[in-house]
């Protein structure tokens, strides 16, 4: 795997890589979401208990699966960029976060708008949500020290160093939110149970969790071809590429 | 040559380098909100969840919030133009510094206030603020937010001259913030009972109306003082 | 097809304000960061080709001090 | 044109210089020299108004400076260490933005003057990507686009090549002509170039 993998350590096999890769993660993204939305909104039946407003889950459980994939999948980049020295994998880091935050924060508003009519409030300091908008704050973090160093060398490895310690800390802070919230059990939650779903529900949230996945692939690429342009920029191969159109 | 058309010119000049300058360095705008939302965050897991007790806390932990992140960006506001000479060149122009002072600050005020204003409705959903009290919060941060930025302004002046003077500017600054945090909170809470908050109102419109014309003095005397 | 008019598709059986806002604002976030992320692209090539036109003419300035 | 009457100037217990008296007519370079620690700088910051004099006052054309100070600073161009020029904006935005805050119109030449003093190609990259006399060239910029009468240069020739020397001294001369007036402090000897040069030399003082 390290043969097949290290002509991509190369900035320029990089790029290429990424324009290969980009139509499928476009197609997948753009077919699904529209198939799954239309599915989830029109096609699916009703919830016996939650009526209509359960259509929510077919955003909300997808961007919050995906606000946790995509901080995994930059934790594990920054590992490779620390551990093997891999300047392309801190490019990648950097350009999932922008994403990665995006989707929490549609799995935030989401949530919000489906606790309203479910629990009466917008929010509730209840242990998933709390732990996703600490989430936010990592994903905010990261990004926010890339841009503060004017080096960007330094400012990946920095950035890299600070997704590992959030990755670490992650289920730790979750577990103390969540201890947390049994001491104050004023705001117990029901919660919605995925493995009682029906497969009439269940098949529009994978489409639509594909949906976002490619989604996500997509915008890295996107973001990634961006940062590997800018870090290069000096290069002949960029000029080249510039000066073709 | 004095004409209101060159003042005009040169606030324009002074509040436009200063967005711009912001504006290319996002995280200065970003980071004080960022920092506004952690500490309204840090808020309910200190002191639990329950709705009716944040909502009762609520006015108090968002002005405090906004007072603290005033204070971040307050540091910066002439610090690069006193290191780089251009506070020199603004005081060697031809027209009143203490104009140039209200262009800064109100260029402070867009970057760092008005953000908060906005994002304010939000802050009062994450504490469970009652729906009466919305309008308080947004009407009160957008009346006192600018004159945090002035009195903000007196010390940042002050101090802009020292090495180290960001704790001391909030030594100086906050107890200077008391009297607007203390007519604030009071006006959202007199509205939490539905009750008129008029006058707690007026009389913060009445400080700003007072800062807004002595501030500037004040400011740009501290600035020559710094400067020489 | 679970609902029997369009008026009743958009009110979710009551639930359409909560159902679209998620949804709405869904859309409005992926779009953003998907147009952000492309005019970022844009922006970049810009620049560096910016940045091919300055040394041409600073190399073309050197010449004419030159002669 | 400029008077400068029995001005002294005590910084941190020591007296760096004491009942100063000298003054400046149209048409006249004066260049101040003196070893480090002479005050120097102090004495320009004190006459371009930034600083008060713990004694004496400074007149321009019969009108004392502090009592009128946004007038005198019509007629007055200074250039200190510290240039004024933020790093972070680029150089055309510099010139401008100092252009807006001084009131001097724009007359369409800044990209012209610009690459006169060879800053082709560099004029809308960030400041701070630019090298020291680079940088000070922006500063200097202003030097060819301002309508004041007294100009007060503090090493105005810090970090220039010999090419950049010679422009400024050419735009020296422009100005004296002008029946302008230069005050500036600079290790560098003038007095071939500028015949009528005066020289005051400030003693280092314990």
């Amino acid at each position: 795997m390290w043969k097949w993998l290290h002509p991509y350590a190369k900035a320029e096999r990089a790029y290429q890589l990424c324009n290969t890769l980009l139509p499928y993660f476009a197609v997948i993204s753009i077919v699904c979401i529209l198939v799954g939305w239309v599915w989830g909104l029109a096609f699916a039946p009703a919830d016996y208990q939650q009526k209509d407003s359960y259509r929510i889950i077919f955003i909300h459980v997808p961007s919050a699966i995906l606000s946790m994939g995509a901080y995994s999948s930059m934790a594990i980049a920054a590992i490779v960029a620390l551990v093997w020295q891999i300047r392309n994998a801190e490019l990648a880091v950097i350009s999932i976060a922008p994403v990665g935050a995006a989707m929490t924060a549609i799995a935030l508003i989401t949530g919000a708008a489906w606790g309203k009519p479910m629990w009466g409030a917008w929010w509730v300091w209840d242990a998933r949500l709390t732990s996703e908008l600490i989430l936010l704050f990592l994903y905010f973090g990261v990004i926010s020290l890339y841009h503060a160093f004017e080096d960007k060398k330094v400012a990946g490895r920095a950035a890299c160093i600070l997704a590992i310690v959030g990755v670490i800390n992650l289920p730790i802070i979750h577990f103390s939110v969540e201890w947390w919230n049994t001491l104050h059990q004023g705001s117990t939650i029901t919660k919605f149970d995925t493995s009682a779903i029906d497969p009439t529900m269940l098949w529009p949230l994978l489409i639509n969790i594909l949906g976002f996945a490619g989604f996500v692939g997509v915008i890295a690429l996107m973001r990634l071809k961006n940062e590997l342009l800018r870090c290069e920029q000096h290069r002949p191969w960029v000029r080249e590429l510039i000066s073709r159109g | 040559m004095h004409t209101q058309h060159s003042y005009w010119q040169l606030f324009k000049a002074v509040y436009t380098k200063d967005v711009t300058l912001a504006f290319r360095q996002r995280a200065e705008i970003f980071n004080p909100l960022l920092f506004f939302v952690i500490v309204i965050t840090l808020f309910p897991l200190a002191i639990g969840p329950e709705p009716a007790l944040l909502s009762r806390m609520a006015p108090g932990i968002i002005w405090v919030a906004a007072l603290l992140s005033t204070m971040l960006g307050l540091d910066k506001l002439f610090k690069e133009d006193y290191l780089d000479g251009s506070l020199e060149q603004l005081i060697a122009s031809p027209y009143p510094l203490s104009l140039s002072v209200v262009a800064k600050v109100a260029a402070h005020w867009t970057i760092s206030g008005l953000p908060m204003v906005l994002l304010s409705p939000l802050f009062a959903l994450l504490m469970n603020l009652e729906q009466q009290a919305l309008g308080a919060t947004v009407l009160t941060l957008l009346v006192g937010t600018p004159l945090l930025s002035l009195i903000g302004g007196i010390g940042a002046g002050l101090t802009v001259g020292l090495q180290k003077g960001g704790l001391l500017l909030s030594l100086l600054v906050l107890p200077l913030y008391i009297p607007v945090l203390i007519f604030a909170t009071s006006a959202i809470d007199t509205s939490m009972m539905s009750l008129a908050y008029g006058g707690q109102l007026a009389i913060l419109g009445a400080m700003l109306a007072i800062g807004l014309v002595s501030a500037p003095f004040a400011i740009s005397s501290a600035l020559r003082v710094s400067v020489s | 097809m679970q609902f029997a008019s369009f008026s009743d598709f958009l009110a979710m059986g009551g639930y359409g304000f909560f159902v679209w806002l998620s949804f709405g604002t869904c859309a409005v976030i992926l779009i953003g960061i998907l147009v952000s992320s492309w005019l970022e692209g844009k922006g970049l090539k810009k620049s560096i080709r910016d940045q091919v036109a300055r040394e041409a003419r600073i190399k073309q300035a050197q010449q004419e001090q030159n002669l | 044109m400029l008077e400068i009457k029995a001005v002294t100037c005590i910084k941190q217990e020591r007296c760096l210089f004491e009942s100063l008296s000298f003054s400046l007519q149209a048409g006249e370079i004066m260049q101040i020299e003196g070893p480090n620690g002479a005050g120097k700088t102090s004495l320009l910051r004190i006459i371009a108004g930034f600083s008060r004099a713990d004694e004496g006052a400074v007149t321009f054309n019969g009108d004392d400076t502090q009592m009128n100070y946004d007038e005198f600073a019509a007629n007055l161009l200074f250039i200190g260490h510290k240039s004024g020029v933020n790093p972070q904006l680029s150089a055309i935005e510099n010139v401008q933005h100092w252009q807006q805050v001084h009131g001097v119109k724009d007359i369409g030449q800044t990209m012209q003057l610009l690459a006169k003093l060879g800053l082709v190609g560099l004029e809308d990259v960030p400041v701070r990507t630019l090298s020291a006399g680079q940088q000070r060239r922006v500063a200097l910029v202003r030097l060819w686009l301002n309508n004041a009468k007294l100009w007060i240069l503090d090493e105005p020739f810090t970090a220039l090549d010999k090419k950049g020397v010679a422009q400024l001294q050419a735009q020296f001369q422009i100005h004296l002509e002008r029946g302008g007036a230069i005050l500036l402090t600079t290790h560098q000897d003038l007095t071939a170039q500028f015949a009528k040069l005066k020289t005051l030399v400030l003693e280092y003082r314990l």
